[in-house]
């Protein structure tokens, strides 16, 4: 067991370091939440420093454009820009974490070359059209269907939760090409054109107030047969392909900034003395050893990752993790609102919004229910339910 | 002994289940929401004429006669409709503050906060303004009728007035800066306009309680959403309501809004100040914890605006840090065991 | 709403108040918890104490023996003989709670006049074979085999957590008569003598080291036919007609109980320090609270069921209770453990004691899951699961 | 970066179930139970002969010369089987006590408990006692070799000294009454045997550590005992853990485990005292809990003096109030917040 970086890996440390150092002080201010188009703009500048930089794509496959560095890499890279208070990765986060890799897994040779350069140099976004109204937890239940007309599917169904739908050039598309087929058969994933007639996006506002999501309506929409990764009706594994991808990383970023927001919870609360309060303080510390554990277990699943390779079965730490970091999460934010008393009823404190957000953490991506009987099912063996 | 609601009890209970739906039903509330009608005047005479907020006057005095009971019968139901505006101030302040009873006035009150700041529910909208001090053991009303209390109020104590955006959509807050932590309000000078006549230890009793029974409504109506939605709501082929997970979700909330409405009503009948602290306690965290169970159960539907969840948390939010807060109560309970 | 008791009521208090401070100082002291005979001595002379004074059998209606009161003279009964630290009811708790009253209301007329009046006056011990190993939270389960032979069934099987069995006379029981008929039905509800041939008794220690339950191994043990109440296959219900007998009064000693252990537990962290500690403080606060609702609670419901009258489906009060009540009792001597720091290590202590006992109330007469089942099914109106 | 077990690390922890499945089944543990048999010498030296006391001894000194990280390992396997014994004491006190590397010589810890007294484990089995005072850095031991440590300890240092029945049947206890609240031992006079060559804050965090090792090992037996159970125990005509309730019960269970032992390694690895006291919260909730969880799956059976499940809460309960408690580990984890 080993928690000190190779020498390699310190040197690739120190390199980032020093390039976030040169050009983070040059970036420009960045634009308003509610600008989209603005947004877009940043994210894929910064997409494009990366590129130049030769952090693009950093964990992708070399064939693939990438850098194929190792998860623990992967995982310095995302420690470090968080630390240095870099961009998010934003407007690209479907298309380098998910329809990217996708494709350079499961693409053909040509759907290669033309999707996956311009993510990388931050031209095209790609946004996700996965959940449906009726198709959340169970997203084996899709129902927007896609009907064959000679060299084009024609896809008709709505989507929701779809995060920069405004601004996206792509979506990677979950339909249903037979109707008839057991729940996960019938599926096939396809790149659709956001410009297409027939696509209509409708932000969707959320308990925090913000439309970071949206709904899309898809009315007869045609998406070309040419732009289905994968065969037909074999889109259920072609998705579950990539989602192990992450291979541990997928929250380091923002457990180093739950750690960061911790110490500045402590700060507050000494500041208006809130800190006499031992209810409050212990309540405080245990927080601090709850992210320096979620932190460890971070290192631990990414070393798990980089030892066994791309592909192999991950093992309880993936569950583990996701469990107690929702619940964990939303725990900070609750001792940030008492920290503040009255002051957390100010929608304009950032900690206020924050713990409204939190909220959907033991929900998307599989409720904290669904993860449990993941956790039980899978990793401990107990028979599933009749 | 029947700790059991009277027939009469019943009845106003339904009544004003009634007329609550009748005249604030769910298109009104998101009316409300999105417009930020936060105080529909309309409305407020409206509840002034039912009889809401002078229901504990004598009837002498144009009231129903009724008692602390009956209020928290009231305001559950207030609760359960997340009915806006500054109910329990007001209700409080009826034959003390002219036009109180009548919904003709709105009446807001401050109370101390943390760091030498407080919250003040509904400023820029009420009447009057009812101020607690420490050293006091009754209200002032500083601004009866002032056309701008919140500037009045700047204005004469010197406080440091300004508006936040509220958390709540149907809750605004002025954060009101206090000169010295705890005591709220100038102790001398600035135009006093009257002082209530109830002492200040009653007037925070019952403001406390009927918080409790604005946040037990919530926590009840909040388990029929679960419930209803659980019913519903199919995935994996069939109602969620048929997994465990959810079923005990249910249960867990339906023992929290139980015991809360228990408290209450157990601390309604007898006025003890101790019972008033265990019934914010059980009903804050029914309110709370409910809601956000709730929000758990509807998902990712939940999450959005359009669902009245979020509004049910927001409120609880606000009446938790309205009069005792968990350590207040807590401390009070502890210092009561012998 | 109303919490005052009555005239009538507090004539009853009061009568009942007087009686106990005459005789309980003329009390002999209690036996040793392991003397079996001596307890059973001790707590059937207690019995006859009350039948002599006119308080046995006080909530049985008039014409079993009993002396009719009203649920809320049973609670005023129950919270006296508690605060003034008189015998509990001991061994005669199944005859008085549960055996007589099934016997009370279905058995016949000779039935009851056999067995009804020993149990009132204190002359026969009852005890109870419900559970077997493998039907605990599923009692219809049960496998415990009658078979009938002439005018006697003849029992075998095994039964688990059966009180006083030691000092018994007679074991209400619940066997299996129709192996064939669907789960619920084939049962029947037989009075068998505890020293009959083929019963053996065999203590059970439990994890607090003590044996206050036993295991009773049935041979071949033959029960006359007219020992059976009710119809045979028709036990189930029989035995279910009894359970909401107590219509609120269970838990009304434990409940004062409580409130004064828990005065004793901030008696305790006042002498010893700890009640400096916020957290230990307001955790006592907390429990303060709760106690204080489950009181209001009991007479909640105590007060429901002086309305509704006897036979009426009671309200969700009684699984809010147990559900909450056995959490907080847990809670309770968990914060005792705190109190007691190293202190509670010591298996002398009482309170360790009880915090161990305390295990057993989120899984005896229900586990707290079940609870939430029924809560979640027959009050929510949740659908059955699949 | 390679947060994994070695190849190394992971044949010790399987030599060392191996070594304590052939040395102390569930045969021997249930028979010491009922004989009290709480230290065996025969099997102390069996253990002392392994190398469980002397393996971060270095290798000219007769050890293994391992590290933290493989000490946690062997201690989280004794935890898993309930090994009895003062196997903390015992293996910090290796090469500093004679005869405690090899097993020959039991060692005892005593540190200051509530109101001037403190709970001994295996006071009156130990040849060593070792005793840490708040004033000093190092660590005393009393009376090497003494035939009855309790007996002299009470004599020598004045200290009134009573066994207490314990809770845990492999854990004799007794109850240490100190002149000084948080000073344990005499700080001047007594027979005083030797100094602990161990400055007393590596002593108490690696002690902290090792005991929150054993509780991991008990928190992932506990977890695979509710699921074995689960899947053999049927009611209502199917395995109990089909039921969505016992599932997550387990899941639960399995989550708090591995915290426990991700906190326990990582605080192997690094030796930082802040991740020490983060290891021990985590690991003692989890033993505890994960105990009373095990307990609730099992029923009533689990409510037998015959199941496990008791053995591993009540040692679990037992190593709770040794050496760091919750409130002190949340509070340094605090002060460690800037």
């Amino acid at each position: 067991m080993d928690l000190d970086c190779s020498e390699e890996e310190e040197a690739f440390r120190a390199g980032l370091r020093a390039w976030l150092g040169e050009v983070l002080p040059k970036l420009p201010p960045p634009p308003d939440p509610s600008d989209w188009p603005g947004r877009r703009a940043y994210d894929c500048a910064w997409q494009r420093m990366l590129y130049d930089a030769g952090y693009a794509g950093l964990h992708w496959p070399a064939d693939a454009g990438g850098r194929g560095a190792t998860p623990t890499q992967h995982l310095i890279f995302l420690e470090e820009t968080e630390r240095a208070g870099a961009p998010y990765v934003g407007a690209n986060f479907v298309g380098l974490l998910h329809a990217g890799p996708t494709i350079a897994a499961e693409g053909t040779e040509e759907q290669r070359r033309r999707w996956l350069p311009p993510i990388l140099r931050g031209e095209e976004v790609w946004c996700q059209g996965f959940s449906e109204p009726e198709a959340g937890s169970d997203l084996a239940a899709l129902r927007t269907a896609a009907v064959r007309d000679g060299d084009a599917y024609v896809v008709t169904g709505s989507k929701i939760w779809t995060s920069h739908a405004e601004v996206a050039d792509w979506c990677e598309l979950l339909v249903r090409t037979d109707p008839r087929a057991p729940r996960h058969r019938g599926i096939s994933w396809l790149a659709m054109r956001m410009d297409a007639p027939g696509v209509t996006v409708r932000p969707l506002r959320t308990v925090a107030g913000s439309e970071e999501f949206a709904e899309v309506f898809l009315d007869e929409v045609r998406v070309p047969v040419a732009h289905r990764v994968g065969e037909e009706n074999d889109g259920w594994r072609v998705t579950m392909v990539t989602l192990s991808f992450e291979r541990g990383t997928a929250f380091v970023g923002e457990v180093v900034a739950c750690r960061r927001t911790l110490g500045h919870i402590a700060a507050a609360a000494r500041a208006n003395g809130r800190w006499h309060d031992p209810v409050l303080r212990r309540r405080l510390g245990r927080l601090a050893a709850e992210f320096s554990v979620l932190w460890r277990l971070t290192q631990w699943n990414v070393s798990e990752a980089q030892r066994s390779g791309p592909g192999a079965v991950p093992g309880p730490g993936g569950s583990v993790f996701k469990l107690r970091y929702s619940h964990a999460r939303q725990e900070l934010y609750e001792a940030a609102a008492e920290v503040l008393g009255g002051g957390a009823l100010d929608a304009d404190e950032e900690w206020t919004n924050a713990r409204l957000s939190s909220l959907s953490y033991t929900i998307a991506a599989g409720t904290s229910q669904i993860q449990k009987n993941i956790v039980a099912e899978r990793i401990l063996g107990l028979p599933k339910g009749p | 002994m029947d700790f059991q609601l009277t027939d009469d009890q019943r009845a106003l209970r339904a009544g004003v289940r009634e007329l609550l739906a009748g005249r604030f039903p769910r298109e009104r509330l998101r009316e409300a929401v999105d417009r930020a009608r936060v105080v529909d005047r309309g409305l407020w005479r409206e509840l002034g004429a039912a009889g809401f907020f002078s229901l504990r006057m004598p009837e002498d005095a144009g009231g129903a006669g009724l008692g602390t009971a009956e209020a928290v019968l009231v305001f559950e139901e207030a609760g359960r409709v997340l009915l806006p505006g500054p109910l329990v101030a007001t209700h409080l302040a009826a034959g003390h503050v002219e036009g109180a009873a009548e919904g003709e006035a709105v009446v807001a009150v401050a109370e101390p906060g943390v760091g030498g700041t407080a919250m003040v529910e509904y400023l820029a909208q009420a009447d009057a303004l009812l101020v607690g001090t420490e050293e006091g053991v009754r209200l002032r009303v500083l601004a009866a009728d002032a056309a701008d209390v919140a500037d009045a109020a700047s204005a004469a104590a010197q406080w440091a007035v300004r508006p936040v955006r509220s958390v709540d959509p149907l809750t605004p807050l002025h954060r009101v800066a206090v000169g010295e932590a705890g005591a709220l309000g100038p102790t001398g000078g600035g135009p006093i306009a009257g002082v209530l006549g109830l002492p200040v230890g009653r007037f925070r009793r019952e403001a406390t309680l009927l918080t409790a029974a604005e946040q037990c409504g919530s926590a009840a109506r909040t388990v029929e959403m679960a419930v209803e939605y659980a019913g519903v709501r199919h995935q994996f082929g069939q109602a969620i309501g048929t997994f465990q997970a959810v079923k005990h979700l249910c249960a867990d909330m339906l023992v929290r809004a139980e015991m809360g409405r228990t408290a209450v009503y157990a601390a309604a009948v007898t006025g003890d100040p101790q019972e008033a602290a265990a019934a914010k306690l059980l009903a804050d965290e029914a309110a709370v914890r409910n809601a956000r169970d709730c929000l758990q159960v509807f998902g990712g539907m939940g999450f959005t605006w359009e669902a009245d969840v979020h509004l049910h948390l927001k409120r609880a939010w606000v009446r938790v840090e309205r009069f005792m807060g968990a350590r207040e109560a807590e401390e009070a309970l502890a210092a009561g065991l012998s």
